[in-house]
Parts: structure tokens; C-alpha cells; sequence
């Protein structure tokens, strides 16, 4: 029987989510429907009885908060993709950065770097502890510009308005308006993980089999694609 | 049309639909409330005046939030809408509530400046005529601002035709449900390499939003034209 | 019908305190500009709300401070035609015009409706809107949605100043059949005198927000001693009736016994008048005249001579039709030799006595 | 000074074609309502622009379609008095009163401001916003406006309708002032003949957007084949002067080499007159009268008799004082026999001669 | 006060400093775009009125992106700027730029309506006076309109104090330049638990502009009746 779903996915998964959608669709005959937004705004419709069967979210913090309100069926959550974090520059010549070298401050000059929200988006709490970590931050926290997400942080720099900027792997590759200069170690800060789970409640079959495809060789060539990476691999 | 795909298409048809059924739902209240404000002196005049601005106030995800925690399943409201059969969290129903919060202030203003630059001795002399107050309403002030109202709808109607912030936090951003343009301008702003499709999405926006300023501009100066007598 | 006025307030320009009675038929309230007229018209109509108000028509009570009483505007039924037009700019004529009966919904009267329309010429800008009026014009529309909202009272605030003598003329008979007729009672004001003593029952004279004077028509405006408008505003009102219409164009009329000759009067024989008789337009002779073309002359006794500051003299004149005035200059009065007492002979031009001057209705 | 107006224009009630030359002194659109005559006086104040119009003033193109000039009204130094007031709401009287001044930027002129303010009557108002004034009020600042914009021409629409006698005659006399020692020229519009015979230099009768007559006033008002306005409007205008004022209040004057009698002239001996006598005031007799009231004869002989339709004749007579009209009845044409090339006395009442009917300046 | 830590005060002095100089600086063009929408006829007032109502029609992520190509630091506006020294990308000014445009449509139609309101025989009878045009505005058409110059420069501080998305995509949120109340408010909701210092920084947005509205209105009130003569 054929199964509608509706699905709460952070914005920054769009592409890959729906072409994968469309792989599922054809595999199972469901019928899959997805909700974009930041995973803030969706965390908190989901808080509010939003009619959502799966969550996608960019942000661990806020699928912990879920969990812990017994909003998502319990087992059902899962790290399903990774990213890393680079620095980027407008210029498509620039030459790479040596982070550790610790020279990225005086490249950085007076221009500004691009960033989105240190302290509450999370590509932004990643960038901030990469590069405290790496010992710059304290050099550059007063030039740093903060988006309201990251693709506002590339947009920042593809337009030149900033000539550095701080994104994911992932955003980088789609944009031929940037270069990556430089990719931070992974070491360097918390790993960067897309947590999904089932919404308590609605584990039904066709729920539980999409979570399922998301896991399959399929879904990660297409994420792959995208530039994110699959933990565990 | 090949321009743009389908479920484009269902965004352009919902947000004409949400921002239709905002700006004529909410219309007769706004009149309404305009000329409360404009007209009469009561206890709360200021509590309703600023209410009313509110939304312009608060950055939008905040009035939102607001909805989400009024009318959402565990709010007050929602509680009773749901009771009723006549929930609006995450319909298009929700997405028209937000955007009619969201333009009402606009609507209002429009409003009620026009009420308050009509002479109120041509009102007087129709209650000398017999007329009571709600008809001297209808029949003198409301025919006078009209040129007033039509301005407060079109802007409303813009405003609601770009309105995001509220919607997409309230009502989230289902395609076919509560994707409004905007929603799906954003969704497609987030993911890298779609600024093509946000691009073409835009300009329909604009072009249904101009096409309403056009209109009004032209009802408005043929409806003084015949107050005036040129 | 009658309407009982009592007002007191106070305004920046202007300490308002008159009471007056207006019987059935018209109240004109004469007085300088700024006097107060229009404030007490509007409180009339309820538009404005003074300190202290009490005001019945008909017996009904509009408005009493005292008990707390304050009836709005448009359960006055009160039709007003305003000193500056208000017409709705967004309704044609016919539409301006309808608008108090559809306001009280009564069922359309189109014989009144042509009636009104016709007599105030106006019939051919019925679809027209006030923007493309003239002023007269407006003032006319203002005049016929008044007198078609079938008012129980009429307020009349210099309804005819816009309008020409010709026009003047078609709708002041209109106004009296209301008054006689309709029975409506109308609170008028105007600063003509010839209008006053035309239309008026009673005349309430104002002057500084107090009611100097009021009373008769006949008598208010007879007093030489109450001439706030002018002296030119002074004459005698007499009692007439019409008897018969000769073939030359003239009216004979019956004054107290007095035949008089007046230009065409159009109305029936048996018909009473009331005609003014301003007292510059009366000469005084001590003989019986002989050889003028003033076809009018009445024998009477003189009973007061009224000087005063200016070299103008008025002198009142009982002659069998009434009481009648004559301003005279002080010099013709020595040179006559005239004083009271006396017999002497007031000479009327018949067409001196203009058809503003006559009325109809009891004086 | 003088003005030259042709225009021509189509509008829904109306189809105006009207030329006239106004010379210096008043000119006196005269013509009823709806007639066109606001809608020439905005021609030429530039706030209604006609298919076509040729304005000249004293000299200066005003508009000539022809040659494609079209002055903007704020180049154009008009004094416009509205038939409607317009005061600024926002600026007190005395603002509204400075504001040509101001716009103009001419240095304030506290005399001429005072002299304004005290004829009009309006020093206790100077601080009033117009909401809080009365309907006359308003029209006295209407008119202290235009005076003190310094304009070198005058637009005048019933500018004295809302008004009073007494403040009437108050201010006729300063607006022959402006007329005659400013040489202002004066483009006035009046319901009333007195104030036209009074002002006008020269009449311009408007009807259904035409010009019927224009030229003199003496010669248009006394034509009593032009009466739109009505018969009473008939009258002639005689040529006088101030001979001597007497003791017991009368003033001597001097009509063609004919000693009259008038109520106190406020002039100067050997001041020009200008004496309205309505046709309806006269009384003619075929005897020299005695034992009358009436202080002032003429001999003259019977120049033409005009009947009408109705009971009236006007009989023409030349006196060495001028020409001289009254208004009888047929009756009385009959009864005494009255015909062209007979002798007659004409005989004025003092009295009759209101002071809105004396002007100064030739007629 | 301990209610709010340093860097928020720092965002409510910089969004009031940013509302009050985007309003007052758009208010002369506003009046001037008003009475040019209202009163004149000329080619391109239907593309005036387009342009004029962008914002409003235009998610503000669009204008915010629009911006930036125009004002940042490779856009047109921008390298002119730049080459005079007066860069406004990232400073506060730009934050001021952004919300004077997304206002700008509110006040535009709130003046332009009062415009059309007053009598233009008021503006007739001073033209006869010997005012030109210019004179004629400033001296009868504007202290008429003042209640409505007043309700549109309300409304823009308020949209002006409210605006989010457009300043945050132009100039980002730089802590003391370009963090205004509502990116600051828009960071505590995206982090869980932080939803109280949200409410906070609203609540202080909240009575600044309710101040600004019962100001205005009491203002307004004043001015009506100094003309109405009650
Ligand atoms: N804008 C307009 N469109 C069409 N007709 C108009 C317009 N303005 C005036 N009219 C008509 O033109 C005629 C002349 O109007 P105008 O105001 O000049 O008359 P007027 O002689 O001043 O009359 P009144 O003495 O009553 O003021 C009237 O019949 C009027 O209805
Ligand atoms: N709202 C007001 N506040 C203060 N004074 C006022 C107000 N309205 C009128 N007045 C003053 O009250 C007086 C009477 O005004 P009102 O309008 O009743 O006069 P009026 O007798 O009708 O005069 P007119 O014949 O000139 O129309 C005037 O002096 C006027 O200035
Ligand atoms: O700031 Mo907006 O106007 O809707 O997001
Ligand atoms: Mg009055
Ligand atoms: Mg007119």
C-alpha cells in the first residue's frame, strides 16, 4: 500500500534529499513530501506538533533537545552524513593557506571573513572552534562577518562583498564563484554530523523503509555527489 | 509552461490563493479597526493601536514563533481549533493567517489615514440627514476612502506576496501546503547553484505584485477623478 | 409645532446665552456676522453640544442638560442646509438629493421629487456631481435635500445669499407653502431684511450670542430702535388679502379696509398676504396728492416721530391697513411740519413693493 | 490699467464663448447662476485653462493660446477673493492675512495691515484658526487676504453675499479706494444690482456662457431690455458732486447744474459722485409737487416709455442731471397721460438713495 | 542594568541609532517620491511606484542580495564608495541603507496618501497669492500632511527597527556595527534553551517602538486639532 511521508529536512540538504526522494519513490511507490527550513525553525514546529514522519537536521544540538522530549521514535536516530569545513576565498587564483602555519591572519589583511552565526548556526560554532583551535581566532574575531546561515556566509564571498569565508565542504563544491584555499583538520573541531530520526509515533513501514534507503549505497553516491561525506566510510 | 516546473507553479498558485484570502479576510477588519482608531476615543485606543503594529515591530521569525505557540497543537489556540475540526498549523490557512498579521499594520495605516482626511462635516450633515452612524459610514466615509482601502489592500497584498519570515516559521515550508514563493525562493537560496530557479521565482513574484500596483493605481485615479469632477 | 430653545455656553470668540420660543411657521434669527446664529442652529441640529442645552420641537424633547438628554443628529430629523453647502462630492445630485429619504427609508415620492427639482432648476444636473456645480447650483442641490428628507423642522442657514433676485424669487414661495402648508416650522437665517419680513413669524434678534429683541415679525422689525443690520432693514408688515386680478397686470388687494394695487400677486383671490412696506419706500404728504404716478396712497394719523443720531427721522403712521413706517430726513419733517397727531396721507409706489416684499400667510 | 478677456470652451453644462475689454475701474460680471461667470474670473487667475483664451492685463499676456502662453496663477499677481473662502486651515488670521505679502516677499507694511484689519473688522480674530470662525468672518479675512497680496488686479466672486448691510457699507467704500486711488481694475461678480451699480464701472452681462451687453454701467444697467437678474436690478446711474454737507445731517450735491439732497455723503466737498437711483424708487408727476416728504425734484422731459409683459413700464426721462429711469405701472402711464416729448417732474426720495447706492467716482 | 548583558545593549543603542538615521535620512526622498506619485503626471510614474514598492514585494533575503551586489565591495555602488572613501559594506551606515529601503515603501505610501487628501483648492488659492510651486508645498501642502509625514515616519522606524533579512544578508551581523536587535534575536532562537534572552531583546525592540507610536499618535492628535480648531 502506498504511503504518503512528509519530511522535515535542513535547507542545505535540498538537493541530494529530493533526488533521492525520487529514487525512493520509484523503489517503494510512496510518496515522499519534504519540508525545508533551518533546522531550528523545523526543531521547533516539530516541539509544536508539526505533522512531520522523519527529521533531517543540520544541527545536533537541536535533535538532542528532541530526543529528549520524547519527541522522536526511540532507536530510530541515526548520524547519516558528515561535512567538512573549509576556507574559501573569492578570488579564484588565490594561493592555498597554510592554517597551521597561522599566516591566514595577515592574509585576511583588512578584509572582512565570512561566517555564519559562531555562536548559534552551526557551521559557524564549528568555523569558531577550528579556528580557535588553530590559535587565529583571537586575531580575527572583530573582522569576522556572521550570516544568518552558511550559504548567506558564501554568498558573501562569491559576491566578493568578503574575500574569505568560513562554509562547508559541501557548499563549496556547488559554487564556482569560490575557491577553496585551505580544508580545516578534521581534528580541529567537533565532527560534523546531520543526525535523522523518525518522529515518535509515526514509525510506520514506509517511515522506517525511507530512513532505511537514506543508509543505502544509493542515497550516499547521491550525498557524496553533493560533497557531503558519510560517517563510518 | 517549461519555465518553471510544477511544483513551482503550486508555490506561485498557493501564495497567490494565501495572499488573496489574507488581504480579503482581513480587509473588513481592518476597516474596522482603522476607524475605531481614527474616529473614536476609548479606553486601550493606544493598546490597539500599538497591537496592532506589532507584527511591523517584531522581526517576523519572532511573530512566528508567536503563531507556532498560539496555534500550534499545544497552543491555547490551537487546542480550540483542533477541538473544532478547523486546525490551521501547517495548512495553507496558517500560511494566510501569517500573512495577514504580518500586512495588517500596513493595511490599517493606509486605512486610517484616509478616514481621518475625510471632513467630518460631510459626515455630520448626513446624520442631519437621518443617516445613523454605521450607515453614514457606508454610505458617506467608506465611498470617500475608498481610494484609501484600495491602497491598504494592494499594499497588504504585496506585503503578503513577500512575506517569509512569519510563514516559514509557523507554518513551515511544505510544497503544495505552506510553500509560499518566498519559502521556496529561501529553499532554493540554501542550496548551492539553484540561484537560477530563486531568480525565476522572483520574477514572477514581482511581476504578479506589479500588476496589482498597476491595477490599483488605475481604480484609484478613476475613482477621484469622479470625486473631483475633472 | 412649535420648538423651545434654551442655550448657554461659552466659545473663544463668543459667550452664547439666548432662549426663544419659535411658534409654528418661520423664526428668522437676524443678526450681525459672527453673532452666534449658526452655533445656535448647529446646536439645533445637534451637531454641536453646548455647556447647557435645552431644546423640545413638537413636544418632543431634543435635547435637556438637565435630565441628561442629548438626541443625536440623526434622530433629530432636522433638515439643514448648511451656510456652506456640504454637499457629497462622491453622489450626483439625484443621489445627494435622495439621500435622506433612503436614510429613513421612505418610499420614493417622485411627484415631490419633480416638484423640488423643478422648482429649484436643477432638473437638468441630476447626473451631474458637485465638483461641476457653480455655487448657486450647489446651493440649490443643498436647499432640495433638505426639503425632500420630509424634516419635521427645517434650518435654513442663509439658504438663498448664493442665489440671484430672479431665483430668489421661485423658491422663497416654496419655502412659505412649506411653512403654511407642510406646517413644518423653520429656524431661518439670513441678513436680508426683505427675506426676514417675508418668510418670518417671529424674529429672533441676536447680536453678541444674546437675544436682543423677539417677537411679531410685525413688531421686531417695525422698532426703529432695533436695527442691528441696518436701518435699511426697517418697515412695516401689513396684513393683506388678494381680491381681484385686473386685466392690466395688476393685483388689488384689501388692507384693513384699504384698497391697494400691487403688481400681479400670484394667488387666488381670498388668498391673505403679508407685505412688507420698507419705510424708505414711504413718503409722507399733508395734502391729499394729486397727479402722481404712485397709484397708492393711504389716509392714517401720525403717532410717533423717532429721531435719532443721523439726519433720518421715522415716522410711524396708523392708517386703516396697519401700522406703517416712513423714513423721512429730519429736514422734510420741519418742513412739513409734522408732528404727532396729526392727519397726513404715506404714498406706496405700487412697484416699489417688491415681490420679496409680499408673502403670504398672516403677518 | 486695463484687462482684455476672450475665451472659449466647452464643459458638460455649459459652452462658453465670451470676449470682453475691462477698462480701468470695476467691471462687473453680472449674469444668474450657472451663468459662467466663477468659471471666467478662474480663466483668469490662471486656475482653469479654456481650449482657448487670449488674457491680457495692463498690458501683459496673461495666456494667448495662440502663441502658446499660459502664465502660472502664481505669476500672474491676481488677488483672488473665492467664492468659497479657502482659507488655510492650518495658519491663523493673521498668517492667512500675510501670506501674499510673505509669498511676495515684500517688506510688512503694519499700516496698510492695520488700515485692512480694522475696515474689515476682523483685529479681534488675528490669533483664530478659520474652523473657529463664523460663515461672515471668514469671508471678511477671504477678502483682507487678497487686499494685502499688493495685487495689480482684483478677483472679487460675491465676495459680500455672507455679509451684513452695515459691514457692506463698511467695505464698498474701500474697495472703490482700491479702484480709484490704487488703480487696481477690478473684476467683480454680484447678485446684487445695488453693489454693481455701485462699483461697476463697467457691466459685463453673461448668460448661458455668452456676453448679452457689456459697456458702462449707467448704459447697461439702465437698459430695461436686459434684466437676467430681474427688473429690480434696473436703474440709471447718475454723475454728481459734493457741493456741501448741512447742519441736520444731509449732504448737498450737484447733478448736472440740479441741487439734491442726500443723507450724509462721507466725502469731501468736490468729491465725484456716483448715484444709483433704482427705476423702481421714481415717481413721476405732471404737476411740480407740494406738501411732500420727498426733498429732491427733477424736470425732465419723457424720452421713451417701455412696456413689457407684465403691469410695468419704464419711462425714461432726461433731466439736466442725466438720464433718469423709473418704473411704473401701465395704470399709471395711463392715468396720467404719459408720453415721449411730454414734461414731467421726477421726484427721489433722500432717503431711498441707500448708501450702498453712492459711490464716489464718475459714473 | 544587569537585565541585559553589554553586547546587547550594544545591539538595541545600534538598531535605534541605525531606525532613527534611516528614517530621517529617507524622509526628505520620501516626501519628495510621495508628492511626485501623487500630484505629477509624467512618463515612468508607473515604474516610480514599481521601483518604490520593490522591497515590499521582495522577500528580504532578495533585497539584502541585491544589495550586495550593488554596494558591496565589487559592486557598482559599491567601488564608487569606496573610491570616496565611504564604504558602507559591514558598517553600521549599510545597516541603515538596508532598512531605509525595506521602510521605504511603508512611508512613500502612508505620505502619499495624505497628499492626496488635501484640498487642492487650498493649493489653488495660494498659487493666486504668488506662491510658486515650491512655496506652495512648504507652506500649505506640508504642514497639512504633517500628521501623515509623522504616521510614515513611525511606520518606517518601526519596520526600520523590525527589519531582519535584508540587513543581515547586506551587511551581516558584526557584534557593535551591523548586529541590530533582530539578528540578535534571530541568533538566541536558533540556539535550544536560549528562547528567554530572545524575549528579552523583544520585549526592549517592542517598547522602544510602542514609545515612538504613542509618541506620534499624541503628536499627531495635537496637530489635527490645532486645524480642526476643537
Ligand atoms: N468642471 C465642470 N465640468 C462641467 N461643468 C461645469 C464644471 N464647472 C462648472 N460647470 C458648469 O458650468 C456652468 C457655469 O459655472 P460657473 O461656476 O462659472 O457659474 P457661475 O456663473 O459662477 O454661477 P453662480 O452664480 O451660481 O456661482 C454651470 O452650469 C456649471 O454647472
Ligand atoms: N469652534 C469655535 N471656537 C471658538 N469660537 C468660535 C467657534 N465657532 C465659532 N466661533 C465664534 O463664535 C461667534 C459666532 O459664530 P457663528 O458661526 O455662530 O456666527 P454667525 O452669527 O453664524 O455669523 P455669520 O453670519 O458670519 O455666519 C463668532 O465670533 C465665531 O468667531
Ligand atoms: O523582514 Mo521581513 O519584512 O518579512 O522578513
Ligand atoms: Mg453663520
Ligand atoms: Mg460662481
Amino acid at each position: 500500500r502506498a504511503d504518503s511521508l512528509l519530511v522535515f529536512a535542513a535547507a542545505s540538504t535540498r538537493d541530494a534529499m529530493d533526488e533521492i526522494a525520487t529514487l525512493f519513490e520509484g523503489e517503494s511507490g510512496h510518496d515522499v513530501t519534504f519540508s525545508y527550513a533551518g533546522s531550528s525553525v523545523l526543531a521547533r514546529q516539530i516541539q509544536n506538533g508539526a505533522p512531520a514522519d522523519v527529521f533531517l537536521s543540520a544541527n545536533t544540538a537541536w535533535m538532542d533537545v528532541l530526543e529528549e522530549g520524547g519527541l522522536i521514535a526511540a532507536g530510530s536516530r541515526r548520524d547519516l552524513l558528515g561535512n567538512t569545513l573549509v576556507l574559501i576565498a573569492h578570488d579564484p587564483e588565490a594561493a592555498p593557506v597554510d592554517l597551521a602555519a597561522g599566516d591566514f591572519a595577515t592574509r585576511l589583511g583588512e578584509g572582512y571573513l565570512a561566517m555564519a552565526l559562531v555562536d548559534a548556526v552551526p557551521a559557524g560554532m564549528y568555523g569558531k572552534a577550528a579556528l580557535a583551535h588553530l590559535g587565529i581566532w583571537d586575531r580575527i574575531a572583530g573582522q569576522v562577518a556572521q550570516a544568518d546561515n552558511v550559504r548567506a556566509a558564501l554568498a558573501l564571498v562569491s559576491t566578493g562583498a568578503a574575500p574569505f569565508g568560513v562554509v562547508y565542504g559541501s557548499d563549496a563544491v556547488a559554487d564556482p564563484g569560490v575557491s577553496v584555499v585551505a580544508t580545516f583538520p578534521g581534528d580541529s573541531h567537533p565532527p560534523i554530523t546531520y543526525p535523522v530520526a523518525v518522529i515518535a509515533g509515526h514509525d510506520r513501514p514506509a517511515v522506517t523503509a525511507f530512513l532505511s534507503f537514506l543508509t543505502t549505497e544509493a542515497a550516499g553516491a547521491v550525498f557524496e555527489a553533493q560533497g557531503f561525506t558519510l560517517p563510518g566510510r | 509552461m517549461g519555465w518553471l516546473g510544477p511544483e513551482e507553479w503550486q508555490a506561485v498558485a498557493l501564495s497567490l490563493r494565501v495572499s488573496l484570502v489574507a488581504t480579503l479576510v482581513s480587509l473588513p477588519l481592518g476597516v474596522f479597526v482603522a476607524h475605531a482608531l481614527a474616529r473614536w476615543r476609548f479606553p486601550g485606543h493606544a493598546l490597539l493601536n500599538g497591537l496592532v503594529h506589532l507584527p511591523l515591530i517584531l522581526p517576523p521569525v519572532v511573530t512566528g514563533y508567536l503563531l507556532l505557540l498560539t496555534f500550534g497543537a499545544q497552543g491555547p489556540m490551537g487546542r480550540v481549533l483542533e477541538a473544532l475540526g478547523m486546525s490551521i498549523a501547517f495548512r495553507w490557512t496558517g500560511a494566510a493567517l501569517a500573512a495577514g498579521i504580518m500586512a495588517f499594520p500596513l493595511m490599517v495605516r493606509a486605512i486610517r489615514l484616509s478616514i481621518e482626511a475625510v471632513d467630518p462635516r460631510l459626515e455630520e450633515a448626513a446624520a442631519t440627514l437621518g443617516a445613523p452612524r454605521a450607515r453614514v459610514f457606508a454610505t458617506v466615509t467608506l465611498p470617500l476612502i475608498l481610494p484609501g482601502v484600495l491602497a491598504g489592500a494592494v499594499l497588504a497584498f504585496a506585503k503578503a506576496m513577500g512575506e517569509f519570515g512569519a510563514t516559514i516559521t509557523f507554518v513551515s515550508n511544505i510544497p503544495g501546503q505552506t510553500q509560499t514563493l518566498p519559502s521556496a525562493v529561501y529553499a532554493f537560496l540554501q542550496v548551492p547553484g539553484r540561484e537560477d530557479s530563486a531568480i525565476r521565482l522572483v520574477l514572477v513574484s514581482v511581476a504578479i505584485a506589479m500588476a496589482a500596483l498597476v491595477l490599483s493605481e488605475l481604480l484609484a485615479r478613476r475613482m477621484a477623478r469622479r470625486v473631483a469632477g475633472g | 409645532m412649535s420648538l423651545e430653545v434654551a442655550l448657554r455656553h461659552r466659545l473663544a470668540g463668543l459667550a452664547l446665552d439666548v432662549a426663544f420660543d419659535a411658534p409654528a411657521g418661520v423664526t428668522s434669527l437676524f443678526g450681525r456676522s459672527g453673532a452666534g446664529k449658526t452655533t445656535v442652529i448647529n446646536a439645533v441640529a445637534g451637531l454641536f453640544r453646548p455647556d447647557h442645552a435645552r431644546i423640545v420641537a413638537g413636544g418632543e424633547v431634543l435635547a435637556d442638560s438637565d435630565a441628561g438628554i442629548w438626541l443625536p443628529p440623526h434622530r433629530r430629523r432636522v433638515g439643514y442646509v448648511f451656510q456652506e453647502g456640504r454637499l457629497f462630492p462622491h453622489l450626483d445630485v439625484r443621489r445627494n438629493l435622495d439621500y435622506g429619504r433612503r436614510a429613513s427609508g421612505a418610499p420614493q415620492d417622485a411627484a415631490g421629487f419633480d416638484r423640488v427639482v423643478g422648482m429649484l432648476g436643477i432638473g437638468g444636473l441630476l447626473d451631474r456631481r458637485p465638483a461641476r456645480l457653480s455655487g448657486g447650483e450647489k446651493q440649490r442641490v443643498a436647499i432640495g435635500r433638505a426639503l425632500l428628507m420630509q424634516p419635521r423642522l427645517l434650518l435654513l442657514d442663509e439658504p438663498l445669499a448664493a442665489l440671484d433676485e430672479p431665483r430668489k424669487a421661485e423658491i422663497l414661495p416654496f419655502l412659505e407653502r412649506i411653512r403654511d402648508e407642510a406646517s413644518v416650522p423653520i429656524l431661518h437665517v439670513s441678513h436680508s431684511a426683505a427675506e426676514v419680513a417675508r418668510l418670518a413669524t417671529t424674529v429672533v434678534m441676536i447680536d453678541a450670542g444674546r437675544v436682543i429683541a423677539s417677537g411679531p415679525a410685525s413688531v421686531v422689525l417695525s422698532d426703529p430702535s432695533l436695527a442691528p443690520t441696518g436701518v435699511r432693514a426697517v418697515g412695516a408688515v401689513l396684513s393683506a388679502r388678494v381680491v381681484a386680478h385686473h386685466d392690466d397686470g395688476l393685483s388689488e388687494i384689501d388692507a384693513g379696509g384699504v384698497p391697494l394695487m400691487l403688481p400681479r400677486v400670484a394667488q387666488a383671490p381670498g388668498t391673505a398676504l403679508r407685505i412688507r412696506i420698507a419705510a424708505h419706500d414711504v413718503i409722507l404728504s399733508r395734502e391729499v396728492p394729486v397727479g402722481l404716478s404712485a397709484l397708492n396712497t393711504l389716509a392714517g394719523t401720525i403717532e410717533a416721530i423717532h429721531t435719532g443720531e443721523g439726519p433720518g427721522a421715522i415716522v410711524s403712521v396708523a392708517t386703516p391697513a396697519g401700522h406703517l413706517l416712513a423714513r423721512l430726513t429730519r429736514r422734510s419733517v420741519t418742513r412739513l411740519g409734522l408732528a404727532p397727531g396729526q392727519r397726513c396721507h404715506a404714498i406706496l409706489k405700487s412697484v416699489a413693493i417688491a415681490p420679496e416684499d409680499v408673502g403670504t400667510g398672516p403677518a
